[in-house]
C-alpha cells in the first residue's frame, strides 16, 4: 500500500486530494454520501469579509465537457463561517482549508488576518474570482497588483498562504513569481477560465453575469500546462486543479508538478468523484509499485 | 438524506409528441421520496451536468418521472430503454409541506409542471383530503395524466387554444373557484405560479409554489440554483431551489 | 429561404461558413465528401516564406470534447502554394483565404506582400500560432509587437487584411484595438489555447513539443467570450472560430459579433461538418423568419 | 475514394481477453478496399476523435476489424454489439504494393498488428503466389486468427514466453527462412518493423511496413500523423501516415 500522505506547507494532508473551493459548500451536502475524513483537505466556499449575496440566478450554463459559473461569491461572511462552521468540519479527520477574498488590499489583509486566528490548517487567498466585479479579477492578471496585495497578507498570516491564481492571464509563470517573490507559501491553480454562452431562442447571455466562470474536464489540458510552466519558474508547492476527475488525472496533474490536488466540478457529475479518484490514485501507485505518492510530483520527463 | 442509485429503466414510454414516462428500479430511493421532491439524472456521458426531474410517483421500488424531451439531455434520456441502467440522485429537496393543506387543497400544474402534483395530490387523498387539480396544457395533443388525476379528485382541464376543457389559463379556473379551496400548491412557468400566488393571498389561503432554476451539484453545494427570496428586513435575499426549495411558500418568494 | 451572403471586407461570401486554417488543407481531402463551392469561404494550411517541416510526431492528443496539436506549421511555403494550390481551389465557386505567417516583421510583410499579388481573396496573418516557438506567439500577445507586425503588413497589403489573434492572453480587447489601430480590416479568432496532456504510463508528454493548442468543443464557451469582447471593442468585421461545430453554435457565435465563423476541429469528427452546420444554420434562419443571415452578427441582447 | 457510411453491427466477439472481432455491414466501404488501408471510427458521442482500425477482411459487403480494446474509445467499441450503428470513414489510406511481391511473399504481424495482414495474404494467394505468415503474440492467450492465416498459407506462429509456437520473436524467424521468401510486408511495433526491415534489405528483398501515429482527420488534411521519411538530400521529411502511408517501403522510412 502507497504512502498517500503529503507534507504540505508543514501542514500534513493525509493524501492529496482536496476540493475546490466553491463546489462543496463547508461539506456538510457532500458529507452525507461519504466520511469527510477520506479526504486529504476540504476547500470551502470563497469567504469575503461580510456576507455576499451573490449574483442573480441563471449562474450556470453547461458547455462541452464543463460548466460556466457566475455565483459571484455568495458566502454568509467570514465571521459566521468560523462561528458556524469551524466545529462541523472540525469533526472530520481532515485538513480546513478556507478560500477568502476581497476587494481591496486592505480588505485582503484583512481577512486573511482573522481567518490566521481561526482554527483552519491552510488559507488559500482568491486573487482570481471571475465573477466579481471590482478587484478580484484585476489582482491576479497584474503581477504589481499580485506582490502588493500577497505581500500584505503574508505579513499578517499566521499560517501558510496558498495564492489561487488566474488562468486568463498572457504568462501565469510571472504571476506566479510575483506571488512566490511575495512570500506565497504555495499557490494553487487553476481558477475558471472566462467564458460566455448565449441563448439562441432569447438572444440573451445564459448567465445572469453575461461572462462566467469555465470550470470542468474541458479546461484539464490548460490546467496542466499552467501547472507545468509554474513548477518550472517558482520552488513553492502547488495545488492543481481545474478538470481533474479521475486517479489518472490526478496522476497527470502531480506529474505536471502539483504536490497536491483539487476536485470541483467533477462532484457535480459524480458526487463520490473525490473518493472515487482517490481509490483510483491509491490502485495506479500500487499497479506501478510507486511507494509514495510524492514521487509523483514533477516526475514529467522530458 | 441523499442517495445515489443506479437504476434499471423499467419502461419508458411516450405520452405525447415530446413528453415521456420514465419508470426506474429504484428501491433506495423511491423509498426515501416525499411529494414534491425531484431527482438529479446524468444523462449520458458526453453530458456533465445532471438534469433535475421531479418525482411523479415513487412505489412498490419505482420511480415515476414525466419529463419533456428539450435539449440534449432529456433527448438522451427519452432514448433510454428497458434495460438500461441510468444514475440517479435523490430524493433531493425539500417538497410540499402537507401539514397546512386543509381539507380542500388545489392541486395545480402548468405543462411539464403537472407531473408533480400527481404524488403530491395522492398524497393529500390520502391523509383524508378532499383534492381538486387544475390542469393547464396547451392544447389537447398536450394532455398527459388526465387519468391519473381523476383517480384522485376532482380535475378541471384548460387549453390555451381551448381545444380540450375549459378554454383559458390555469389562473381563470383557479379565480372562478377560489372560494372552494383551502390552499393550493402549483407547479409551472414563473409568470403561472406569481398569478396564482396573487389569487390565492387575494382569498387569504396559503400558497406553495414549486420553483425551477438551472443546477450544478443539485444538493446544496454549489449555489448556483439561486432563488430571490424576501429577506426579514424587505431586502432580497437567495435561497437555493435544490435544497431550500424546490417548493417555498409563495410569500417567501421576491417575485 | 434566408440570404446567406455576407459582405465581408468588401469580399461577397456565399455564406459565412468558412473552414478553420490547418484543419483543411488545402481542400483537396474534404473535397472528396462535397463541393467546396458550398462552403462561404476556405481557409488553407498556415503558409510560411519557405517550407516548413513542421515538428516530429505525436503531434496530437485527444482531450475532453477537445484536441491538442502541435503540427508546427507544416507547409510547402508560399510559392508552391500560389503555384500548385491556387489553381486547384479556383475550380470552385468559393472564396481562398490565405492564412499567412512569419517569424519576423520583415518576414511577416513579405509573405503578405507575396501573397497579395496571388489570386486569393483575403489574406489571415496568423500572429497566434503556439507552436511555433520564435516570433508567433509573442507576437500576438504584446500590444506594441502586434501594432508593428500588422502596420508593416498593411502598408504592403492589397488585399483585406485578417488578423488572427492569440487566446492566449489577458486582455483580448487590447490586443484587439491594437491590431486595428494599426490597419486591420477584420479580425478572425480564436486560436489554440496552450494546453499540455502528459501520458501517465511513460511519464512523458504526449505531444513532441511538449505543450500544444487547444481546439475543439472545449473552447467554445472561451471564444464566444472573446469574440464578445472583440465586438464590443473595435468595429472591424470578426470571422468567429473555436469549438463551432452546430448550425446553432454558428448562431451563437455570431450573436456574439461574428460577421462570419471559421469550422476547423469539428471535420475530424465529422468530415460533412461544414457543410451540415451550414444547412442547420440555414434551417434556423427559416424556421426563425429571419430574412438575412447579417442580422444575427452582434444581436445579442443584454 | 473516402467514404462516410453508417454501419450497422453485424457481431461483435471478444476473441481474447482484450481483442474483439468486429464485423460491419458496410456495402460501401468494402467494396472499394484494399488490403493494408484502414478505416477511422467514431467511438461514441463523448470522444471527439476517431480510432483508426486496420481492415482485416472486407467481403460480401461486411468489413471485419480486429482491435485491442486499450483506452476509452476501444473500449467503447467494444461494448457495440449487434444491431448498434457506427459511423465509419473509409478506406483510407495507400496499402500495400501488391505488384511487387514475387511468388513467395511472407506477411509478418505482431500482436495488434496481425490482423490487417490477413487480407493482405489472401489477396497474394488469390493472385497466384505462395505466401507465408509469421505470426508474433506476447503468449498462447493473445493467439488470434490462427486458422485464417492457415487456411491462406504456410503459417508461423512465435510467442515471447515460448506458451505455444516457436519461442521467440517473428524477427528470429524471419531470420532463419529469410532465403525462402521473394518479399516481405509487415504490421507491428515500431522496432520490430525496423528490425525486419533490416534482415529483409540485407538479403536484398522489399520490404513493406505498416506504420501507426494518432491521428486527427484520418484523410490527409491536418498533418498530424506525422512520419518521418527520408528526403532525397538525406534530410528528414515527413509524410502523413493516414494517406501516404500505413504503408511505405521500408527503405523511404526515417528510422
Ligand atoms: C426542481 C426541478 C424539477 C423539474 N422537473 C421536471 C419534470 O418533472 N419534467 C420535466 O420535463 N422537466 C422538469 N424540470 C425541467 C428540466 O430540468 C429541464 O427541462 C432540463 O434540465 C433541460 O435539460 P435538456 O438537456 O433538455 O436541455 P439543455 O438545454 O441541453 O440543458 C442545458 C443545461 O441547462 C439546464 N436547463 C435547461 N432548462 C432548464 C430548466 N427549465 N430548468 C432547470 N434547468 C434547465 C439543464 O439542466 C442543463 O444543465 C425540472 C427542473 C427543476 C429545477
Ligand atoms: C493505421 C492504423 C491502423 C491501426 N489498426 C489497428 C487495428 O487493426 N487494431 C487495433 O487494435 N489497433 C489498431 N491501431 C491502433 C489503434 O488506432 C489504437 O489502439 C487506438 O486508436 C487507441 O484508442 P483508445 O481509445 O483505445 O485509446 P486512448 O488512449 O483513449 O486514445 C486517445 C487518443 O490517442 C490515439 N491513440 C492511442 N494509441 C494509439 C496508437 N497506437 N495508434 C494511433 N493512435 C493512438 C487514439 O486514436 C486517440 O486519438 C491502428 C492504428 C493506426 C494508426
Ligand atoms: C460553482 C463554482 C463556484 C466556485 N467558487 C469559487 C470560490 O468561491 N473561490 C475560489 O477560489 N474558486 C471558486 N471556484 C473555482 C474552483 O475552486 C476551481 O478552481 C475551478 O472550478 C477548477 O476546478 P474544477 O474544474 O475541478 O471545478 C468555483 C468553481 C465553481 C464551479
Ligand atoms: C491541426 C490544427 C492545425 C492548425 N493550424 C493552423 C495554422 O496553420 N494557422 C492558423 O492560423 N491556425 C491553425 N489552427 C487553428 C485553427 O485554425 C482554429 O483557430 C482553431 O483550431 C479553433 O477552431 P476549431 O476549434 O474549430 O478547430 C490549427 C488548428 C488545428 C487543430
Ligand atoms: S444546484 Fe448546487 S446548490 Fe443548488
Ligand atoms: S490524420 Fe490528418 S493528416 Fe493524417
Amino acid at each position: 500500500m502507497a504512502d498517500l500522505r503529503v507534507n504540505f506547507c508543514g501542514v500534513e494532508l493525509k493524501n492529496p486530494v482536496t476540493t475546490a473551493s466553491g463546489t462543496f459548500g463547508f461539506g456538510h451536502e457532500y458529507g452525507e454520501f461519504y466520511d469527510l475524513g477520506e479526504l486529504g483537505g476540504i476547500g470551502v466556499k470563497g469567504l469575503t469579509p461580510e456576507e455576499r449575496l451573490g449574483n442573480p440566478a441563471p449562474r450556470i450554463a453547461e458547455t462541452p465537457m464543463g460548466i460556466l459559473n457566475c455565483v459571484g461569491l455568495q458566502n454568509p461572511g467570514v465571521d459566521r463561517f468560523i462561528e458556524e462552521q469551524i466545529p462541523f468540519l472540525r469533526q472530520y479527520d481532515t485538513r480546513i482549508i478556507a478560500n477568502v477574498s476581497g476587494t481591496t488590499v486592505e480588505e485582503y489583509a484583512g481577512i486573511v488576518e482573522k481567518i490566521s486566528d481561526a482554527d483552519v490548517d491552510l488559507i488559500e487567498m482568491n486573487i482570481s474570482c471571475p465573477n466579481v466585479k471590482c478587484g478580484g479579477l484585476t489582482f491576479g492578471t497584474q503581477p504589481k497588483m499580485v506582490e502588493e496585495v500577497v505581500s500584505a497578507a503574508k505579513r499578517v498570516a499566521k499560517k501558510p498562504l496558498i495564492v489561487k491564481l488566474s488562468p486568463n492571464v498572457t504568462d501565469i509563470a510571472e504571476i506566479a513569481r510575483a506571488a512566490v517573490s511575495a512570500g506565497a507559501d504555495a499557490l494553487s491553480l487553476i481558477n475558471t477560465l472566462l467564458g460566455m454562452r448565449i441563448d439562441v431562442e432569447s438572444r440573451r447571455p445564459i448567465l445572469s453575469n453575461i461572462m462566467g466562470g469555465l470550470s470542468g474536464p474541458a479546461v484539464f489540458p490548460v490546467a496542466v500546462r499552467m501547472v507545468y510552466q509554474v513548477h518550472q519558474a517558482v520552488d513553492v508547492p502547488i495545488i492543481g486543479m481545474g478538470g481533474i476527475r479521475t486517479g489518472r488525472d490526478i496522476v497527470e496533474m502531480m506529474l505536471a508538478g502539483a504536490s497536491a490536488v483539487a476536485i470541483g466540478t467533477a462532484c457535480f457529475a459524480d458526487p463520490m468523484a473525490p473518493v472515487r479518484a482517490l481509490h483510483e490514485l491509491e490502485q495506479f501507485l500500487d499497479e506501478h509499485g510507486i511507494a509514495s505518492v510524492t514521487e509523483l510530483t514533477g516526475g514529467l520527463r522530458i | 438524506m441523499s442517495i445515489q442509485e443506479l437504476c434499471t429503466v423499467r419502461d419508458n414510454r411516450q405520452l405525447t409528441g415530446s413528453v415521456f414516462a420514465l419508470t426506474l428500479e429504484a428501491p433506495r430511493i423511491s423509498s426515501a421520496a416525499a411529494p414534491g421532491q425531484f431527482v438529479h439524472i446524468a444523462c449520458g456521458e458526453a453530458r456533465l451536468l445532471r438534469r433535475p426531474i421531479s418525482i411523479c410517483q415513487a412505489h412498490d421500488g419505482l420511480l415515476k418521472l414525466v419529463f419533456a424531451a428539450k435539449g440534449e439531455g432529456t433527448q438522451w434520456l427519452s432514448r433510454c430503454s428497458a434495460g438500461d441502467v441510468v444514475d440517479v440522485l435523490g430524493p433531493l429537496g425539500h417538497g410540499f409541506d402537507l401539514s397546512a393543506l386543509g381539507d380542500r387543497p388545489v392541486f395545480i400544474g402548468g405543462g411539464i409542471g403537472v407531473p408533480p402534483m400527481l404524488q403530491t395530490m395522492q398524497a393529500a387523498r390520502a391523509a383524508g383530503a378532499q383534492p381538486t387539480a387544475i390542469l393547464g396544457f396547451r392544447s389537447r395533443d398536450a394532455v398527459i395524466l388526465e387519468d391519473d388525476f381523476r383517480a384522485a379528485g376532482t380535475v378541471y382541464i384548460a387549453t390555451d387554444d381551448g381545444s380540450y376543457g375549459i378554454h383559458g389559463f390555469v389562473s381563470d379556473v383557479l379565480r372562478a373557484h377560489i372560494g372552494a379551496f383551502t390552499s393550493v400548491c402549483c407547479c409551472g412557468p414563473k409568470p403561472m405560479l406569481r398569478a396564482l400566488a396573487e389569487i390565492a393571498q387575494a382569498a387569504g389561503i396559503p400558497c406553495q409554489v414549486s420553483m425551477e432554476e438551472r443546477m450544478g451539484c443539485g444538493i446544496g453545494a454549489c449555489l448556483v440554483c439561486a432563488c430571490a427570496l424576501k429577506a426579514e428586513d424587505g431586502a432580497v435575499r437567495y435561497g437555493h431551489v435544490c435544497k431550500d426549495g424546490p417548493v417555498f411558500y409563495a410569500e417567501e418568494v421576491q417575485w
